[in-house]
């Protein structure tokens, strides 16, 4: 009887436990520590009339990579936080926007296959706030074949920025270490450099090719480039060549729990030494400081959009919109404001046309005609058009960590990328970025 | 290169693989039930402390409750599925565990997801230098404690009436149940013990590594290839071969020309040794008679 | 004979399966709702793994071998194709030929001194391999029209996409494609199982001492089980790859290989049916969970539980369930009288 | 007339002498392998089937050196088995699972019907599983019995059967020599199926021979009653 | 005083039954030999007695405690103990520490005396008390599986070939260990091959054939007329 009486204590406890990690903590993650506070007029989203849209719904997707070890759902979440406050405020005309975004599970053949999904459902008109950290290459063929287009919020891969039917809202990690790696430069901190990226497909290949060009170019000495599995654990043999290379600076392109692993590692073998350390946009998380502990005070991060503690309209109205729409525990961060973005983006063109002839064509025509958009989230105006390439985003902002959190370091940069030649050509000869 | 970083590194991961293998090695040698869940529930415990934590709970209360939670999950298990694993034979009992480890694996991925989590003990903040290589406290404790354990479960297993009856089921279940010994209570008590030692090697690894809960559930490969090189028997063999897959797998990492076949250690070892300690075997007349 | 042969129970089962899956594979895509898009993606890549699934479903039922390591062999044959195709551009057909022999090598050499272990040792050595493989095809990649043997391009050149086979362009032709392809391998391999080899592989697993007291070549045989179920995880490979033209190492994580297992065990790893339940299950369920708004990594909960009680008390699994139920009502449904067969 | 014989076979699991040196031959026709348990009946099967290896001995059938011949190979050489477990395949009807035995030992497949018919077996389309114990001796029997065997090891054949199944089988037994031509040995505690059914019986004791010969003649020896029924000479007389 | 009472016990194997219905009754202080052929159901009714073989009918008591479909450790407690055939014992573990693990069902304080007991009780063993049971003798193993089994103080014995594979001298010697073990009062069941063996330990002979009994006789009226054995056996001449 002790004996079974013993076990059920223990069995206890353990439940216990379980119902405790169950209800995860609603604590204050909503506010932004020294954001300044948001007022009524921020959530006046699209027409702003007050009155929600009751009209025959506007079917509108993403794909984004939510579970199978990365999770980049931020920006579909904050894209329908803004669509749910657009229809609340009148939606596009008096028609709501019904948004829903798939999961492909770091599976680029699940992103195809969702792809496929939405491409051949025709009442949908266009795709929103994707964040697939694998699969632009094979959405697109899906997507051109349909003549379905994409305002993506975070495009990762290279095929991302260079396909028909996609374009990101944000920079890409590409643009986000060379801004990183600008930014040092300018600092006179750059050489020697030191790079760290993933290995994924069209991820870190093409960061550390553009990496490689631009230091070659700028007669930086490149001592690493180093592309780590995503299923690496020990990060002591990169620890330990950073030791020994001796860079002034150094980039890591990796997304943030892996970032945390490395640096923990080199803070564990008190690396940081002399090195300016810093990552790209994908560690620009409110929480990211708290996270990686006093040791890192001073760690650099590249921000794609503007800073989440950024005072402007579009900026108070993302923080406005995400505390009231979406879940208290919705990360905060660059590629939530880009979902935002691109779901204002489509909003905005959306509203000019006539509402009764909302279909995938007549949407695609009025997206595509998207140029010089302009907000404070951006440094430079956002544009469409009918391209090969789309990389509107191509200048960038820094952010050093104090007291665990990110404040500003450097103010909008425009980044230089041996390979956007055409795009830079294009935006003057075409005029993109004026409206 | 300095290797001495690397050889303490693989040290510290082997020891704490060598204390999970001692952990399943307990187990199937009671039960019979090669536990492919031993990773799962090790990551379950990591999570859980770090979740408590996070609820401002005390760093220790809240491992000695991972521990306990280990425990109680191996135990549940055991409890539950315990009477129809002993009808089956030994590769189905441990194709039952990885479904347990599924299912877990599950549970954690629902209630955590992938997001940046760091576990930093108290004890890894403090580290000092030996010959050019620095080490924390943290893994001095993994080296200690798999020491430790090692040991302890040997007079354990030798000075204890429970223990005694472990070794009794492990020789002969049968023979056990006819002399008396409380087959189903032994078992149970293997369950929670090997449970206890999944979350200590669960907390651990997860300050060591990744707090991620697909990589710790699949850490289970590694320390397999330890229960491997000790042949299923020999907690000594064990501890040496978990401590050989740490730095093989720490030291292979150090050339950069065939770094990125490190993780690829573990598979490797453990697959030779499989092939080599089952060389011989032939059709045994055991089988005739099944 | 010949008429003894029609006039089997599983005979007659194996007609009216190849039957209704060729009905399937080419209706499908008439029905309502699973037309195009989505639904019909998912029934091709869930038709696809029935395949990888039934190699695993042969090698376990049929033979008592755990392999847990065939989301690496699927990976192993879609690299082939890729590889084959860049390299040659033959037609997509001749292609997945080669790469299921190449897949069979692969898992015949993988397999080969594992052979003669049985039960545990397998299972832990297989794990390992799916272990390994995974390492290996996240180092290598998958070839996407670049030089040199592994066939990567890198930087700042875009991955070249293999072109879907000329018969299944579309969504729906290629459903029917994967169908017609599927049906007529898993027919191959259920044809295989009545005949010489499966009769063998029946009687190894009955009893290893009983079978070499047949005569029976257990290493040989178990071999070309290896072979065959390798043979027809490269087929699915392949099929992966033409689907999407192009593949990622995060497809094919060795957890992939136990979830697959999982899964061929709960629909019933000893019959055919099984395997495609077990398809279905593997890359149908994430898909309809996600689609009712549940989280995707609800599958593992459901199917790790699943695993469990398949293992514990229903080992024939679904199919094995569905079965009984179709002993039970068939003689309420179509009564009638019992022939006596007397030779 | 075939003749085998075994020469000083021992065989050797550990310390443990399952056999020790034993010679025996055996001469055309049912011949009984009798003994207590533990004897070395079973490990005598195994040695002929190639599942033990002897460490010393030799085993010859008419000039034919058996234990030159791998395991699998054996059954084409034309050596068939039972064992105490039947070894019928469950997923298998009857009818393939002697097909199995006509494939694997090199004979064509009307071998496989002729060898049912042998041991007249009603419905062999059924599958092993739904087969009785009886019946599923019957498949035994036919397996060994199919194409053209030269020496059928039966271990314990009417093991669990009763006295009317019992007596059909040993018909199916004592036929084979004239009607198949292969030389049987019998393993089986039922003295009354040895006595019935072969001609000569050897009798095991601890890994030896204790005695061979005319079955009679073995039976009423005083030290096989010993050995078997533990009756000592001077309690009996 | 009975200690074991069987009756009308059936048992499965694989579905089949084996014994179809047999009563037996072993009294405390005396030997019962259960005798009979290969296969005609002995070793299935220890094992059911044991409570290994579970898939039985009918009723097996002790001290008025019924014990059939109980686990064999419960049966065990009940205070029957059992010998499986084949001088089973822990190969691995040393033969002190195979008399412990018996010894667990003592109170705490009692275990190291009864295994002292026991190494005195078989000075054959008392030597080797370190090492690993798998390296005695078979006839050491088999004392050693005697002392196990006697290690707790049984009530009943039950004792499964206990002669087989052991040379005659160790027979010779186990015959009065036994008989000691009776004499303090235990209720053995005897299953043996040797029928001169068995009647000579036992007071009371039952014989099974083909799962039913087929004789039941005082020892002594065996000894006096052996063809009542064979023909119970069939072993008879036709």
């Amino acid at each position: 009887m002790n004996r079974i009486l013993r076990a059920t204590a223990a069995l206890g406890v353990g439940a216990l436990v379980v119902a405790l990690s169950a209800c995860v903590a609603e604590t204050d993650t909503g506010t932004i520590q020294g954001a300044p506070s948001a007022d009524a007029d921020d959530l006046r989203c699209g027409l702003g009339t007050g009155e929600e849209a009751t009209g025959e719904p506007i079917k509108v997707a993403a794909v984004a990579t939510a579970s199978g070890g990365v999770d980049f759902s931020s920006s579909p979440s904050s894209a329908k936080a803004y669509f749910d406050c657009v229809n609340d405020n009148g939606g596009i005309n008096g028609r709501p926007v019904r948004y829903e975004f798939g999961d492909d599970a770091l599976d680029p053949t699940k992103t195809a296959q969702l792809a496929a999904g939405y491409a051949s459902d025709t009442s949908v008109v266009a795709m929103v706030g994707d964040a697939t950290f694998v699969g632009c290459d094979v959405a697109n063929v899906e997507y051109e074949k349909a003549g379905l287009y994409s305002i993506t919020g975070v495009g990762v891969p290279q095929a991302c920025f260079e396909s028909s039917n996609i374009a990101p809202v944000n920079a890409g990690p590409r643009t986000s270490a060379l801004a990183t790696l600008q930014y040092f430069e300018r600092q006179g901190q750059a050489d020697p450099f030191f790079a760290i990226g993933l290995n994924t497909r069209g991820n870190g290949d093409w960061v550390a090719d553009g990496i490689e060009k631009y230091t070659q170019q700028a007669g930086i000495d490149l001592v690493g480039d180093v592309l780590s599995d995503p299923a690496e654990s020990n990060f002591l043999p990169l620890v330990s060549q950073v030791k020994q290379a001796a860079p002034a600076s150094l980039v890591v392109v990796d997304p943030a729990p892996i970032t945390a692993s490395i640096l923990a590692t080199a803070e564990q073998q008190d690396a940081k030494g002399d090195i300016q350390w810093a990552c790209t946009a994908s560690c620009y998380d409110a929480q990211f400081g708290e996270q990686i502990g006093y040791y890192w005070e001073g760690f650099v991060a590249n921000s794609e959009l503007a800073l989440v503690t950024a005072e402007g309209e579009d900026a108070n109205q993302w923080r406005a919109v995400m505390d009231e729409y979406a879940d208290a525990d919705a990360p905060r961060d660059t590629f939530s404001q880009a979902g935002f973005l691109a779901a204002k983006i489509f909003v905005d063109a959306l509203l000019p046309l006539d509402t009764e002839n909302l279909d995938r064509e007549t949407v695609s025509e009025a997206v595509l005609g998207v140029r010089g958009y302009e907000s404070d989230l951006l440094c430079a105006p956002w544009y469409y058009g009918e391209a090969d390439e789309h990389h509107a985003n191509h200048a960038t902002r820094m952010a050093i960590i104090e007291s665990g959190t990110y404040v500003e370091l450097e103010g909008c940069q425009d980044v230089a990328d041996p390979d956007m030649a055409e795009i830079l050509e294009r935006e003057q000869s075409e005029g993109l970025l004026t409206e | 290169m300095n290797l001495l970083p690397f050889v303490v590194a693989g040290l510290v991961i082997g020891s704490v693989y060598a204390l999970s293998g001692v952990g399943v090695l307990v187990l199937y040698r009671t039960t019979g039930v090669l536990n492919f869940a031993h990773g799962a529930v090790g990551g379950m415990a990591a999570l859980l402390v770090w979740q408590t934590v996070e609820l401002r709970m005390q760093p220790p209360v809240a491992i000695a409750l991972g521990i306990a939670a280990g425990a109680a999950i191996a135990f549940l298990f055991g409890l539950v599925a315990g009477p129809s694993l002993a009808r089956v034979d030994q590769l189905r009992k441990a194709i039952a565990t990885l479904g347990l480890a599924l299912a877990l694996l599950g549970v954690m991925l629902f209630v955590w997801n992938d997001k940046a989590r760091t576990m930093r003990l108290e004890t890894s903040r403090i580290s000092f230098d030996v010959a050019g290589a620095r080490v924390n406290v943290t893994q001095l404790v993994c080296l200690a404690l798999a020491l430790l354990v090692v040991v302890g479960t040997l007079l354990a297993l030798r000075h204890t009436s429970m223990g005694t009856s472990m070794r009794a089921l492990a020789s002969d279940r049968e023979l056990a149940a006819v002399v008396g010994t409380n087959v189903r209570l032994v078992e149970n008590t293997a369950w929670a013990v090997s449970g206890a030692v999944a979350g200590i090697s669960g907390i651990l690894l997860a300050d060591q590594t990744r707090l991620e809960p697909a990589f710790l559930t699949f850490l289970i490969i590694p320390e397999l290839a330890a229960v491997v090189i000790g042949r299923f028997v020999s907690l000594w063999l064990t501890l040496v071969g978990g401590l050989a897959v740490g730095v093989g797998q720490s030291l292979v990492s150090a050339w950069p020309t065939v770094s990125a076949f490190s993780t690829a250690v573990p598979f490797v070892v453990a697959t030779i040794v499989i092939l080599v300690a089952t060389r011989r075997r032939v059709v045994t007349v055991g089988v005739v008679r099944a | 004979m010949k008429q003894d042969f029609f006039s089997r129970t599983d005979v007659r089962g194996a007609l009216v399966g190849l039957a209704v899956g060729l009905v399937l594979a080419l209706g499908l895509p008439f029905l309502p709702g699973v037309g195009a898009g989505l639904a019909l993606r998912t029934l091709t890549v869930c038709a696809i793994y029935a395949l990888a699934a039934a190699g695993v479903g042969v090698l376990y039922g049929r033979l008592g071998l755990v392999s847990i390591m065939q989301i690496g062999l699927v990976a192993v044959g879609g690299w082939a194709t890729l590889r084959i195709y860049h390299a040659t551009h033959l037609p997509f057909e001749v292609v997945m030929v080669l790469a299921a022999l190449v897949t069979a090598v692969v898992g015949v050499l993988v397999g080969l001194p594992a052979l003669r272990l049985s039960g545990l040792s397998l299972a832990i050595v297989t794990l390992m391999v799916a272990g390994a493989l995974e390492v290996l095809v996240t180092y290598a990649g998958f070839p996407n029209g670049g030089n040199g043997f592994l066939g990567r391009v890198s930087g700042g050149t875009l991955a070249v996409i293999m072109p879907r086979p000329g018969l299944g362009q579309s969504d729906d032709e290629f459903f029917r494609y994967v169908g017609v392809v599927v049906v007529v391998v898993l027919a191959l391999l259920r044809w295989l199982l009545m005949v010489r080899p499966g009769r063998t592989w029946a009687a190894i697993r009955q009893g290893e001492a009983g079978a070499v007291s047949l005569g029976v070549n257990t290493v040989a045989h178990r071999l070309l089980a290896l072979a065959v179920t390798s043979a027809v995880t490269g087929v699915a490979g392949a099929l992966l790859a033409a689907g999407s033209g192009i593949l990622d190492p995060a497809s094919f994580k060795a957890q992939q290989s136990v979830l697959l297992f999982a899964t061929v065990l709960i629909g019933g790893a000893f019959s055919l049916l099984g395997a495609v339940i077990g398809g279905l299950f593997f890359y149908g369920m994430p898909q309809l969970l996600s689609t009712v708004g549940l989280d995707g990594n609800l599958v593992f909960v459901v199917l790790g539980l699943g695993l469990v009680q398949a293992v514990t008390t229903a080992q024939a699994g679904i199919a094995g369930q569905l079965a009984e139920l179709w002993r039970r009502l068939r003689p309420r449904l179509w009564p009638r009288p019992r022939r006596e067969v007397t030779v | 007339m075939s003749r085998l014989t075994l020469s000083g076979i021992t065989v050797r699991y550990g310390g443990v002498k399952p056999l020790d040196d034993v010679s025996l031959a055996f001469e055309s026709g049912v011949c009984g392998v009798i003994g207590p348990n533990g004897a070395g009946k079973t490990t005598t099967f195994n040695v002929l089937s190639g599942f033990a290896l002897p460490v010393a001995g030799s085993v010859d059938l008419d000039g034919d050196d058996l234990l030159a011949v791998p395991a699998h190979r054996r059954a084409r050489w034309g050596l068939r088995r039972s064992f105490q477990q039947e070894q019928v395949v469950r997923t298998l009807t009857a009818r393939e699972n002697v097909l199995l035995a006509a494939e694997h030992s090199g004979s064509p497949a009307a071998d496989a019907d002729r060898a049912l018919d042998y041991v007249r077996l009603a419905r062999p389309h059924r599958l092993g599983a739904e087969l009785t114990m009886f019946e599923r001796r019957l498949v035994d029997i036919a397996s060994c019995v199919v194409g053209t065997p030269r020496l059928v090891l039966l271990d314990e054949p009417a093991a669990g059967l009763d006295p009317a199944e019992s007596e059909r089988l040993l018909g199916l037994i004592t036929r084979i020599p004239e009607e198949v031509g292969a030389l049987v040995l019998l393993v089986d505690h039922d003295m009354d199926l040895v006595r019935a059914a072969c001609g000569t019986v050897a009798v095991l004791d601890f890994g030896r021979r204790i005695a061979a010969g005319p079955t009679l003649q073995v039976l009423s020896s005083p030290e096989v009653r010993k050995a078997y029924l533990g009756i000592d000479e001077e309690v009996t007389t | 005083m009975t200690a074991l009472e069987i009756s009308d016990l059936r048992i499965r194997r694989g579905g089949i039954e084996v014994v179809h219905g047999i009563d037996l009754t072993v009294n405390a202080g005396e030997v019962t030999a259960l005798l009979g052929a290969n296969g005609a159901g002995k070793s299935s009714t220890v094992l059911a007695v044991a409570g290994i073989l579970r898939d039985t009918s009918g009723s097996i008591t002790t001290d008025g405690t019924t014990i059939r479909g109980l686990a064999p450790n419960r049966v065990r407690r009940a205070g029957v103990a059992t010998m499986q055939e084949g001088h089973r014992v822990f190969g691995d573990i040393s033969v002190a520490d195979n008399l412990t693990i018996a010894s667990l069902l003592l109170p705490r304080h009692e275990r190291a005396e009864a295994v002292d007991s026991m190494l005195d009780l078989f000075p054959e063993i008392h030597g080797f008390a370190d090492r690993p049971a798998g390296s005695l003798s078979g006839g050491q193993q088999q004392m050693l599986a005697l002392a196990t089994a006697l290690a707790a103080r049984p009530k009943v014995l039950v004792i499964d070939e206990m002669s087989l594979g052991l040379a005659p001298l160790v027979v010779a010697r186990l015959v009065p260990a036994l008989r000691a073990v009776a004499e303090r009062g235990v209720g053995v069941l005897l299953i043996e091959q040797f029928t001169s063996v068995a009647l000579e330990l036992a007071t009371s002979v039952t014989v099974l054939a083909q799962g039913l009994v087929t004789l039941r006789a005082p020892a002594k009226e065996l000894l006096d007329h052996p063809e009542k054995l064979t023909a119970a056996y069939r072993l008879t001449e036709h």
